[in-house]
């Protein structure tokens, strides 16, 4: 009687199912309140962008395509190994979920990185508001304010990656200490669901910054 | 002064259209509110609990009766919003032949200026019976126009132009209130407003006339910032001929329109670097910081002013614009709007 | 409800969609397509973010409250986004300034 | 209801464990509500004092009392503390919190630790705020409007802004525990129709909390960002919109006038219910009218913003969405009411904050028609008609409430019974102060006197004066309370498990209740408030 998931069951759930499922529905709700917090900021840039059409476009093609399409792909490879983590955490694989789950904070940190080298080539560009801004298109003000929601929007996505992976390396020790087993691994699945939330609104930011104005 | 009062002043068109509407609401709602106080108390003394163990009669609810007091408010609501929808937009149109007058707001103060160039703070006189719009701008933080004999308040906001008119009826002194917080001396940044009988209003416009027009002002502001050395008034100059801007729809060189009115201006006074004409070089400095929002009024009532190109009357240097072109049609930034061809004095 | 287990094939399939679409989006970037340019980008990720959600977040599988939590999401979002702009895109149509 | 009735001499919640480290570090959703009944308590106390440092300095027309400035970071510090740190978690996360899990039969909320985090989060806000306040205070007024907030204000706007945006997030998680908690945690037979109405407005009020709470955080950081780094965002300096900033806001704080009055229609229900003896007329209307404010109540902001600048078309769609969302709440009045009709009414003190709430309640949301009115808005809004008008709700309706359901639940709270006839007298007493306060104010704003004015014309004074007195009687009426509730915590009478023979499942269990609320777990069999069936158990004919 004293396997995990007996142990990790708390008394106001009947049953180890009730409880899992109690606390993904939990999570996706966490999810909803991020989508309205994020949906603030697109709801204001999407208003922008229709008034200073020009200006937005002047400031995407500003974007470095480059770092920003492999930090792309670097993301999507780490939700592809936090999947399979779970998957494999399902099936008592715990050694390979441990290996996948270090391969995602990798991931993780490989896209900050990239991140952090962008803002420091923005800052060499003299593109960040309120810090260092010089631009002598007739819509500076226009690309300023693209600036800024440029780096309040990756910044918050950095902050949440900053969080994320945090969890991802707690877990990853927990899973060598063996603390998760086929029947009782809902910390993981749940941080999953947050590392792919995280993934898609990069995916939407990815889309909003770098792409619409790439043509120029 | 009597220290009671329980009615305010009534001395405008909109007062007089706002009053009975507002004591319909009271008469209405106070009649519900009234009955449903009245069956309240009524069961709460009727059906007063009589025993401590007692157990009345178990109703569960009753679908048409709960359907019908669902309905009748619905429709009762509607009624209200039509009134008021109507309402709000007659106080919201000014009428085509209002008389203009300019308002700048800031901390915490109000200027106003007349056409005629009379400039006043904190105290505005108007005719009795002519309708008055005002074209508001701030020069700071958001404030709000209001006049409680006028029943009209209107938010005057920084970076952009909103609008309100009245009608007075009545003469006398009103008061004039910022009801929009904006600092520390809010609740003294407060006016009166003198309507006057026609007359009288002449008289008061003679009196203050010192400084000459608005737009006399402005022409002094064009010269004074060199304005003039570049908008030359035979179509030859560097930079676009101003005669005959006010109200003409602008080809920009990206290919968009924009119909020159108060709001487009301002922008190409202040923007650093505003989008230039078809056919002209960008070489319009900013303003930004050398013109306060008054000079501002006082150089597009200038503007306005200056009379028509000779000839066809279609001014070469803004190019023609039959047509509003894709999508840009009156985007021009969150608080401009488009004045396309309402204005009456542009003349 | 018992625990929902995909396949790891299905994750393999999902992840070479989400890269062409990430290379598709760039390249399609490149052309001139003027207001629909924006279109294409968030149409485009609308889809990742969709591959992402059904497969590696399982929503596809998972039962109705999750189901509804998403599309509550999104229809909030949607009521800030549309009637935000209803101020903005009717500000003009009345001739007045501010109005 | 339960087939289980026990009342063995075991230890309840309050006895179980001692000491200052089990209540810091409790994980008992009932001594979480009562931390946060301590905590709102105190902040109403805050709020009430910078209040009634207010309404003496409006006893003259002059401002002479207190200068424009501390008059304006009064009205600013009275707005950011009632708002945010006293009504939003007024009654969910003490009442809330306490009785959500014992009426649907749970032994705790879903997610415990959560709860106990979104308490220190809480704390971790209010003492931010309560430091910016001590260090100066703040004098944007509680909507943080810009630019005045971000560019003009020289007070602590960002410490004030901080505080709010970290008890957002204790908002949240308190939602999310509530919505998981009602979802996943239904005792065996309690399907969705069997629910208590508390708990049906409660889950409204959760999805407001998780929905519209992120927006006001994501909006206070942007003010944060634009007056830290001086970068246009909502100011036109760089191009942005003041206005935008008043959609985000307003997006948010319309939908939490929601969050603070559908707990208290919650506890009204419960209230009328209960002193009537009889189920709530219309259950399902009642029930959907609560979900139908929560979610018509998001299609409203722009009510605000009447003459703010937005487009008057804009502006005719809020106005006829405002109007709708009246008719849910006329339901709900016209149905508490329709309830009582033949009844068995008692007047006890509970019942009479009931009665008081249904007329306040009336009164503001009639008021509320006014405002919704385009026309009738461009004179009344920004006056102290509006202010009246959602004092009616916010005090007459969720304060009136909150006092209600403190007296209702005290017997199940303390195990004491509370002194019925000062209890009684003190009911009267908030009444009267309240509506001699507020009402003069509905005419003060008709006539034009506008809101934040610390000087006014003297025509106005006698109108000021009357509301000041009635404010004084009004602190008595709250004060009385607060005295004879702490007595009867140390010396009351003890309290049967059910003294007002009520049908919920939180009366089937002793009073205080037992740590994990139910020795078994109930199973439930019936609707709410059947009492015809329940007529045995509670010995009633």
């Amino acid at each position: 009687m004293s396997s995990p998931e007996v142990l990790a069951l708390r008394e106001q759930y009947g049953t180890a199912d009730q409880q899992r499922e109690i606390s993904t529905i939990g999570m996706w709700i966490f999810l909803a309140t991020e989508v309205m917090f994020f949906g603030g900021l697109f709801a204001g840039f999407a208003i922008y962008r229709m008034y200073y059409t020009q200006g937005f476009m002047e400031g995407s093609a500003e974007m470095e395509i480059v770092l920003g399409s492999v930090n792309t792909a670097v993301l999507i490879t780490s939700s592809l190994t936090m999947a399979l983590s779970v998957y494999k955490t399902s099936i008592g694989k715990q050694f390979h979920t441990y290996l996948l789950l270090l391969a995602t904070a990798v991931l993780g940190l490989v896209f900050l990185g990239i991140k952090f080298t962008e803002y420091y080539l923005h800052y060499q560009h003299h593109k960040v508001p309120g810090i260092w801004f010089e631009s002598t298109s007739p819509h500076s003000g226009a690309i300023e304010l693209f600036f800024v929601y440029y780096f309040c929007m990756t910044g918050l996505h950095a902050l949440h990656m900053i969080i994320g992976i945090s969890v991802v390396v707690v877990f990853a020790i927990r899973t060598a200490l063996g603390r998760f087993n086929a029947l009782y691994h809902t910390p993981i699945l749940i941080l999953g669901l947050y590392w792919h939330f995280v993934d898609i609104v990069w995916v939407f930011l990815f889309g909003i910054f770098y792409i619409s104005g790439l043509h120029r | 002064m009597n220290s009671l009062q329980l009615l305010p002043q009534s001395a405008s068109t909109f007062a007089s259209e706002y009053d009975p509407f507002f004591w319909c609401l009271v008469v209405v709602c106070g009649a519900v509110t009234l009955g449903i106080a009245v069956f309240v108390v009524y069961a709460v003394i009727r059906y007063r609990r009589r025993r401590e163990d007692e157990l009345p009669e178990q109703i569960e609810g009753n679908y048409k009766i709960e359907a019908t007091w669902t309905v009748i408010p619905l429709i009762i609501f509607l009624g209200m919003f039509g009134w008021g929808a109507k309402t709000y937009f007659d106080v919201e149109a000014p009428p085509a032949d209002s008389m203009k007058i300019y308002v700048v707001a800031k901390q915490w103060m109000w200027k106003l200026q007349h056409i005629d160039g009379q400039r006043e703070i904190n105290t505005l006189h108007v005719p009795v019976g002519r309708p008055v719009q005002l074209i508001m701008i701030s020069q700071d933080v958001i404030h709000s126009f209001f006049v409680p004999a006028f029943r009209i308040k209107q938010d005057v906001l920084p970076g952009r132009y909103t609008t309100i008119w009245f009608k007075a009826t009545q003469p006398g002194q009103y008061h004039l209130f910022c009801a929009e917080y904006c600092g520390t001396k809010h609740s003294g940044m407060i006016g009166w407003v003198y309507a006057m009988e026609p007359h009288e209003y002449e008289r008061w416009l003679t009196e203050g006339a010192a400084e000459g027009s608005l737009a006399s002002t402005g022409e002094k502001l064009f010269h004074q910032f060199g304005c003039a050395n570049c908008h030359h008034f035979d179509g030859h100059g560097p930079c676009p001929d101003l005669r005959g801007l006010y109200g003409r729809p602008v080809v920009l060189q990206n290919g968009t329109t924009r119909v020159a009115d108060d709001t487009y201006i301002r922008e190409c006074i202040l923007k650093k670097k505003p989008a230039p004409v078809a056919g002209f070089a960008d070489f319009m400095p900013s303003f930004d910081g050398h013109l306060t929002e008054d000079q501002i009024l006082a150089l597009t009532t200038y503007i306005k002013s200056i009379g028509p190109q000779p000839g066809t009357g279609q001014p070469s240097s803004s190019g023609t614009a039959p047509k509003n072109y894709g999508t840009q049609r009156g985007i021009a930034g969150p608080g401009a709007t488009s004045n396309a061809g309402t204005e009456s004095d542009s003349r | 409800m018992p625990e929902v287990t995909v396949s790891p094939r299905i994750y393999y399939l999902t992840y070479a969609a989400l890269l062409c679409l990430t290379l598709g989006t760039v390249l399609i970037g490149y052309l001139d397509l003027g207001w629909f340019s924006m279109f294409v980008a968030v149409a485009i990720a609308a889809i990742k973010a969709t591959l992402i959600a059904a497969f590696f977040m399982h929503a596809l599988y998972e039962k109705v409250m999750i189901r509804l939590l998403i599309a509550g999401a999104l229809l909030w979002f949607m009521i800030l986004v549309t009637l935000t702009m209803s101020d903005y895109i009717t500000r003009s149509w009345l001739p007045l300034p501010g109005k | 209801m339960i087939a289980h009735l026990a009342a063995p001499e075991t230890a309840d919640y309050l006895t179980e464990e001692r000491g200052i480290r089990s209540w810091l570090l409790t994980t008992d959703h009932k001594r979480i509500g009562l931390l946060y009944t301590f905590s709102v308590t105190f902040f109403f106390a805050v709020g009430a004092l910078f209040a009634a440092l207010m309404r003496l300095e409006l006893l003259t027309p002059a401002s002479d009392l207190v200068d424009p400035e501390t008059y304006n970071k009064l009205f600013s510090m009275h707005g950011i503390m009632m708002v945010w740190f006293f009504l939003i978690p007024s009654i969910p996360n003490t009442l809330g919190n306490f009785l959500i899990p014992m009426m649907i039969g749970a032994k705790d909320v879903a997610f415990p630790k959560l709860n106990l985090a979104s308490w220190y989060v809480f704390m971790i806000g209010g003492c931010v705020a309560l430091y910016s306040m001590m260090r100066g205070g703040v004098d944007t007024g509680w909507t943080f409007y810009t630019p005045f907030s971000t560019i003009y204000s020289t007070t602590y706007v960002v410490g004030a802004a901080a505080g709010v945006f970290i008890s957002g997030f204790s908002s949240i998680m308190t939602g999310l525990n509530f919505i998981a908690t009602i979802h996943g945690l239904r005792a065996p037979g309690m399907t969705w129709f069997r629910l208590p109405l508390f708990i049906w407005s409660h889950y409204a009020t959760s999805v407001i909390l998780v929905l519209a709470t992120p927006i006001l955080a994501i909006t206070l950081l942007m003010i944060a960002v634009e007056r830290i780094f001086q970068v246009g965002i909502f100011s036109p300096e760089l191009g942005g919109d003041p206005v935008l900033f008043q959609h985000m806001f307003w997006f948010y704080s319309h939908p939490a006038v929601y969050i603070m009055v559908l707990p208290g229609m919650a506890v009204i229900s419960e209230l009328v219910a209960a002193f009537s003896r009889r189920a709530v007329f219309g259950y399902v209307f009642v029930a959907f009218a609560s979900i139908a404010i929560a979610v018509i109540g998001f299609l409203v902001w722009g009510h605000h913003m009447f003459v703010a600048g937005q487009s008057v078309y804009s502006a005719m769609a809020f106005s006829v969405l405002s109007y709708l969302v009246a008719v849910p709440s006329a339901i709900k009045v016209f149905n508490w009411s329709a309830t009582l009709y033949k009844g068995s009414v008692s007047w006890d003190t509970p019942m009479l904050y009931a009665i008081g709430f249904i007329g306040l309640f009336t009164v503001g949301g009639m008021t509320g028609l006014f405002l919704a009115a385009l026309g009738i808005d461009v004179h009344v809004t920004d006056t102290y008609f509006v202010i009246a008008h959602f004092h009616y709700i916010m005090v007459g309706g969720t304060v009136m409430a909150f006092l209600g359901g403190v007296h209702y639940w005290w017997p199940k709270i303390s195990g004491k019974l509370y002194p019925e006839g000062l209890a009684r007298l003190s009911a009267l007493i908030v009444f009267l102060g309240f509506n001699l306060t507020f009402f003069p104010q509905f005419v003060l704003g008709y006539l034009g006197m506008p809101r934040r004015y610390a000087a006014y014309p003297p025509e106005w004074q006698a109108l000021n004066v009357l509301s000041t007195a009635g404010a004084s009687i009004l602190g008595i009426g709250y004060l009385l309370p607060l005295c004879y509730l702490i007595w009867s915590w140390r010396c009351g009478p003890p309290a049967p498990p059910n003294p007002w023979r009520a049908t919920g499942l939180e009366w089937q269990t002793p009073s205080p209740p037992p740590k994990h609320n139910f020795e078994v777990t109930p199973v439930v069999r019936r609707k709410a408030y059947d009492y015809e069936g329940m007529k045995e158990e509670l010995r009633l004919v």
